[in-house]
């Protein structure tokens, strides 16, 4: 997605700013959650800053703390023709939420054999730096990409946040939508007003000849930065951003890594059964005795997340241990 | 919460013709289970089919009922055709849902019938959200939401019951109180003396109320449904009732004492109900035996079009997941 | 695990025997979930029958429908020196108890800095075939897998299932134990009285040397029943079933697919980010260029379980598409 | 539920050297994170002292207590010991949890805190499977479990309250009410009048007690102790108070009227029980001079062992995932 603009904003900007202008745009966005309303902040992280001041009370919600409460009304809503946008404060507190997510939003369009669908966004954020410790920073994207039905986004740039939360937004089905804590506050290119960044469709950051590296959210940066450094050493890496976890978009992976031969997989989740394996798997199906080195993954250390700030640093993967896997692969 | 009205003649008959037809439907269910003709557990509503008679005489076609597992009472009492309901049941491709939902999760968007859920508790928090919709868009539609008295012990019965009560939705939460959540009986799961003594936690009204009986019910009913439809948010129902068939098709009721069993066969809701209205002059017997023989034919004739109508077709599996179109 | 008497009993017998064992052996085990106690019919599947009566309704208790309480108290229990085996009914209904499961059960170790352990399991079962429709079938193994700090065991026979069990209620970790409804009838080799099967450790169900079969639960048995006609025209294929999920016993896999060269996975969960994808990637690495054929994961169809009994036989990995699966990845 | 004792003058100069102490060390941690040597969000309990003082004065050290995020008052009050405590708010290796958990995840399993969640009523259903490990063995053990008026909005709460109600657990429930959760005031997050009012829907007592009285308190605290010990099962205690310094370090409380903040500083209960001390004779100025001095130097030198302390090898990411030894 190009811009001509050089305006810069952040994440949490370009969030709120797709907000704005989806509810402008269609009076059947409404969005809820906790402390979203003004009177309450418009939001801890201040996504949602202005809306009820400019939308009202009635289509933007502050909820009590009831997290299952939320993503059922969401899901009711969006069973009576509402695009709801529900605010999960952080993604660990979705698992106080599963039930509505899985078993009913990702699966009423199939049990009512297409009477109904549910048209809603689930917006969450997550992601360790900020010494929140065990309970506020885990990756859980790969669960619901195993869930039939969902669509799991997870941008690493503004531009891409705005134009991923509007495709979310005004998508027919449920949307998992994977901020990162960290990023809110990292200014980036701006949007083009409406431009809606199709879901299901990994972006080039970078060309690249010598070996692929593929990655979403805030890692994706650490890829870049990793990828820079390879370059003055004269390799040259071609970095893909997938920012749609599912479905995902194989063709853009696969297209790449038959150039080059090589892959490594970056991510703050997991490594084991994670996004990074699904990826190894197809690749090695797809490409089957093509490629010229296994498919290496990189994720958290096998873990929880850890308080203490050395052990977080390491915690995520780091630059060094993105370095170190393509080295391996590379070889 | 005014129950000064009462119900007509009219409505009375009403009732008891849906509740009629509820019996009928539950007693050929259980035939063409045992001939094998349905493959799936059946939680049979037996015992409990006055409380949807008398909520939905008050409720417009636009209203919605969420309801559970244990719900083709509530589901025939909305209105939901005949003949794609009984073919839901059947598996086949002519049921409201293609034969993808089955016994525990028949839907009709046409009647009011959005979500049947086989999570206990789910459709509450749910039932809210097509509840504020209405309020957004205000119309006047009201939503129930049936439940069980075990259900009232999970946690998504207290969010969904406070934020209704929060957000002031037009919600009517009935617990159909069957006295057991399964094999449990109620004492030995719920720490309060009653369910309705829950709402006042939420700051909302809580009517505790006999649902075998037909006045009673209609007149809780149609107190909350007004409240609902005035705009003054939810009003908690406990509909006390009990289930004769057991938790699932199969379940002998081991766990509740023969005595308990004998007294409320003995004061089953449906037949006493029945003489009521001849006792009371309302019917004749002779008129009322018409309504059943109505409700017989149309529900064979349902039948007989479900046993004869096509199971879906193989490619139903990739239908219906994601929008038609677009990659899963 | 051999044994040497004949009788047959089933799973659901050997896990209710399992109990009986563990709570005579150690005080320290305690039973709870809905409707588990004998007054209550000792479980909706039995498997809880006579432990109340003989362990008495303090060491046996049935609960409300509450899982967040139930897992909860499970956690405490744990903590406080129990060894709680809770009851999740159904595993869909696991996904109103991930709060406690993924941010406690999991963490609170690590969390602790080693202070506390939580020795608890969670006993679920799952599996389509019974027309129980689409919020009760699901397998959500890959969730915990994907978890640090769990273990997963899946057993396929009764054997398995009794001495597995007793491993997980003796280990000092939390463990999700997944048991299949559809088995619960189905007659096996008894176990041997108080021998414990170790978690982590794959099975050679049959020794072949020209496919290696990777699988686990229900659908272990209809690679079995594949193998066998496979037999017949004279394709030697090595069974594996896994038992556990987490940690892989990659050794053995591995080993047999080295000799091998070629494997095919199958699951009744999602095919996508399931527990195929983390085997077959890390064969694809372990194995990189030696394998003959790209590793082949069948699972269930990509959509919620569907009721309609046509739909519901199509929905599982059917014998027809295993086999499908084992003669592409044998051409 | 007898209210009939009351606190004797050691115990209220012993409240107050907790409830002092506690004042003590949320200034200095502020200290320390504005120094930039704390690096994480952090939940002053300030204003909420005499709570956690009141309660576990009637505690005994194999007594429980599971607190959350905003709990260094708790688990001052239980008397974990300064150093390690002050060097897990570090994270430093010599930390109760080896700087793993950090300051919202504080516990020390010797003084009887074993879980701090910062998961929004995670922590009730827990503290039931503690009390019911100590009604199983026979022990008098009671639990405590400490949480949030907005915590009493989720799911958990409803669950945890009527499980302990209907196994009749040793565990005190208390609800420390400081108005708001997060942002939200308490009347546009909470349905019910009071959060005692919800005692009702699980048939147990239901206390609602000025949090900011230390009399009021310790009654409440020791009737309901009293009565878990006896085994006559829970009691939930809803104690009203204020938090002055926000939601987390950094929030302005823009929320709050000012009119409100005012009234609340000016009735600070610290000052107030102080004042309060001197004016009942339980003793003099000086004498709380020295408690707040002895106070202050023993908090110091933890402050000063927990930053010469060194940070954790980075192999402890690989330790306590599960049992040494054991493939994770
Ligand atoms: C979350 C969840 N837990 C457990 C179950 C299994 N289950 C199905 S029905 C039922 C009993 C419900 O009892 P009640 O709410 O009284 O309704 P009733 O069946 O009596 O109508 C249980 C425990 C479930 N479906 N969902
Ligand atoms: C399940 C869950 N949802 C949301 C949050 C985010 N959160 C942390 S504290 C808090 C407010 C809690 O308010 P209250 O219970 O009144 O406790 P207080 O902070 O006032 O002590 C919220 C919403 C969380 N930690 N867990
Ligand atoms: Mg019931
Ligand atoms: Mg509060």
């Amino acid at each position: 997605m190009s811009t001509v603009t050089q305006k810069k904003i952040n994440t949490a900007q370009a969030i709120n700013l797709a907000l704005h202008d989806a509810m402008a745009f269609d009076s059947s966005v409404v969005v809820l959650g906790e402390d979203i309303a003004d009177a309450q902040g418009g939001g801890v992280f201040k996504c949602t800053a202005g809306l009820s001041e400019k939308f009202g009370t009635g289509r933007v919600k502050s909820t009590p703390i009831s997290e299952q409460a939320i993503a059922g009304a969401a899901v009711g809503g969006a069973l009576a023709g509402l695009r709801p946008v529900a605010e999960i404060m952080l993604m660990n507190f979705m698992t106080v939420a599963m039930d509505q997510i899985v078993n009913h939003a990702a699966k009423l369009r199939f049990m009512t054999g297409g009477q109904t669908h549910v048209p809603l966004v689930i917006r969450t954020t997550t992601g360790a730096g900020f010494g929140t410790g065990g309970q506020h920073a885990d990756y859980l994207e790969a669960w619901f990409a195993h869930t039939a039905g969902i669509k799991v986004v997870a941008p690493s740039t503004p531009a891409d946040a705005y134009g991923l939360l509007l495709s979310c937004i005004f998508d027919d089905d449920p949307c998992i939508f994977i901020e990162n804590l960290p990023l809110y506050f990292v200014p980036g290119e701006a949007p083009e007003p409406g431009v809606r960044v199709p879901i299901g469709k990994a972006k080039v950051v970078q060309e690249g000849s010598d070996i692929t590296l593929v990655s979403y959210s805030r890692t994706l940066h650490d890829v870049i930065a990793v990828a820079k450094k390879l370059a003055k050493e004269g390799v040259s890496a071609e970095v893909i951003d997938l920012r749609t976890i599912a479905p995902l978009d194989m063709e853009t992976v696969t297209a790449s890594a038959r150039k080059t031969g090589r892959v490594v997989v970056a991510h703050e989740a997991q490594v084991d059964f994670g996004v990074g394996a699904e990826i190894a798997a197809r690749l090695h199906k797809e490409l089957f005795g093509t490629l010229k080195a296994p498919v290496a993954r990189v994720g958290a250390a096998r873990s929880p997340v850890p308080f203490s700030k050395p052990l977080e640093t390491e915690f995520v993967p780091t630059q060094s241990r993105i370095l170190a896997a393509i080295r391996e692969t590379l070889n | 919460m005014s129950e000064t009205n009462n119900p007509g003649k009219q409505v009375l008959l009403e009732i008891y013709r849906i509740a009629s037809l509820i019996k009928q439907a539950d007693d050929r269910f259980i035939e063409l289970i045992k001939a094998g003709q349905i493959a799936s557990p059946y939680y049979s509503p037996r015992g409990q089919e006055l409380i949807p008679a008398a909520i939905s005489v008050n409720l417009r076609a636009d209203d919605t009922v969420v309801t559970t597992y244990r719900g083709i009472h509530d589901q025939l009492a909305k209105g939901i055709p005949l003949k794609p309901f009984v073919a839901e049941l059947l598996g086949r491709a002519t049921g409201t849902c293609k034969g993808k939902g089955g016994p525990m999760h028949v839907t009709h968007v046409a009647s009011g019938l959005p979500v049947t859920t086989g999570i206990v508790g789910a459709g509450l928090p749910i039932a809210n959200g097509l509840a504020w919709a209405a309020q957004l868009e205000g119309t006047d539609q009201v939503t129930v939401v049936n439940f069980g008295d075990g259900a009232s012990n999970i946690g998504a019965f207290h969010e969904a019951l406070n934020l209704a009560a929060v957000w002031k939705l037009p919600v009517i939460f009935v617990c159909q109180n069957n006295g057991y959540a399964e094999h449990t009986r109620y004492d030995l799961g719920t720490g309060a003396a009653t369910i309705a003594d829950r709402a006042i936690g939420y700051g909302i009204p809580g009517v505790e109320v006999d649902g075998n009986d037909a006045v009673a019910m209609w007149k809780a009913a149609n107190a909350a449904v007004a409240r609902a439809r005035a705009g003054e948010g939810p009003t908690l129902i406990e509909a006390n009732t009990f289930r004769f068939r057991g938790h699932l098709l199969g379940d002998d009721s081991h766990y509740i004492p023969k005595s308990e069993m004998a007294a409320a066969v003995a004061a089953d809701p449906l037949p006493r109900f029945r003489a009521w209205l001849i006792e009371q002059g309302f019917a004749t017997d002779g008129q009322l035996a018409d309504v059943e023989a109505t409700n017989a034919a149309a529900f064979e004739e349902a039948v007989q079009f479900g046993l004869a109508s096509p199971y879906p077709d193989i490619s139903e599996l990739e239908r219906d997941v994601v929008a038609e179109g677009v990659p899963a």
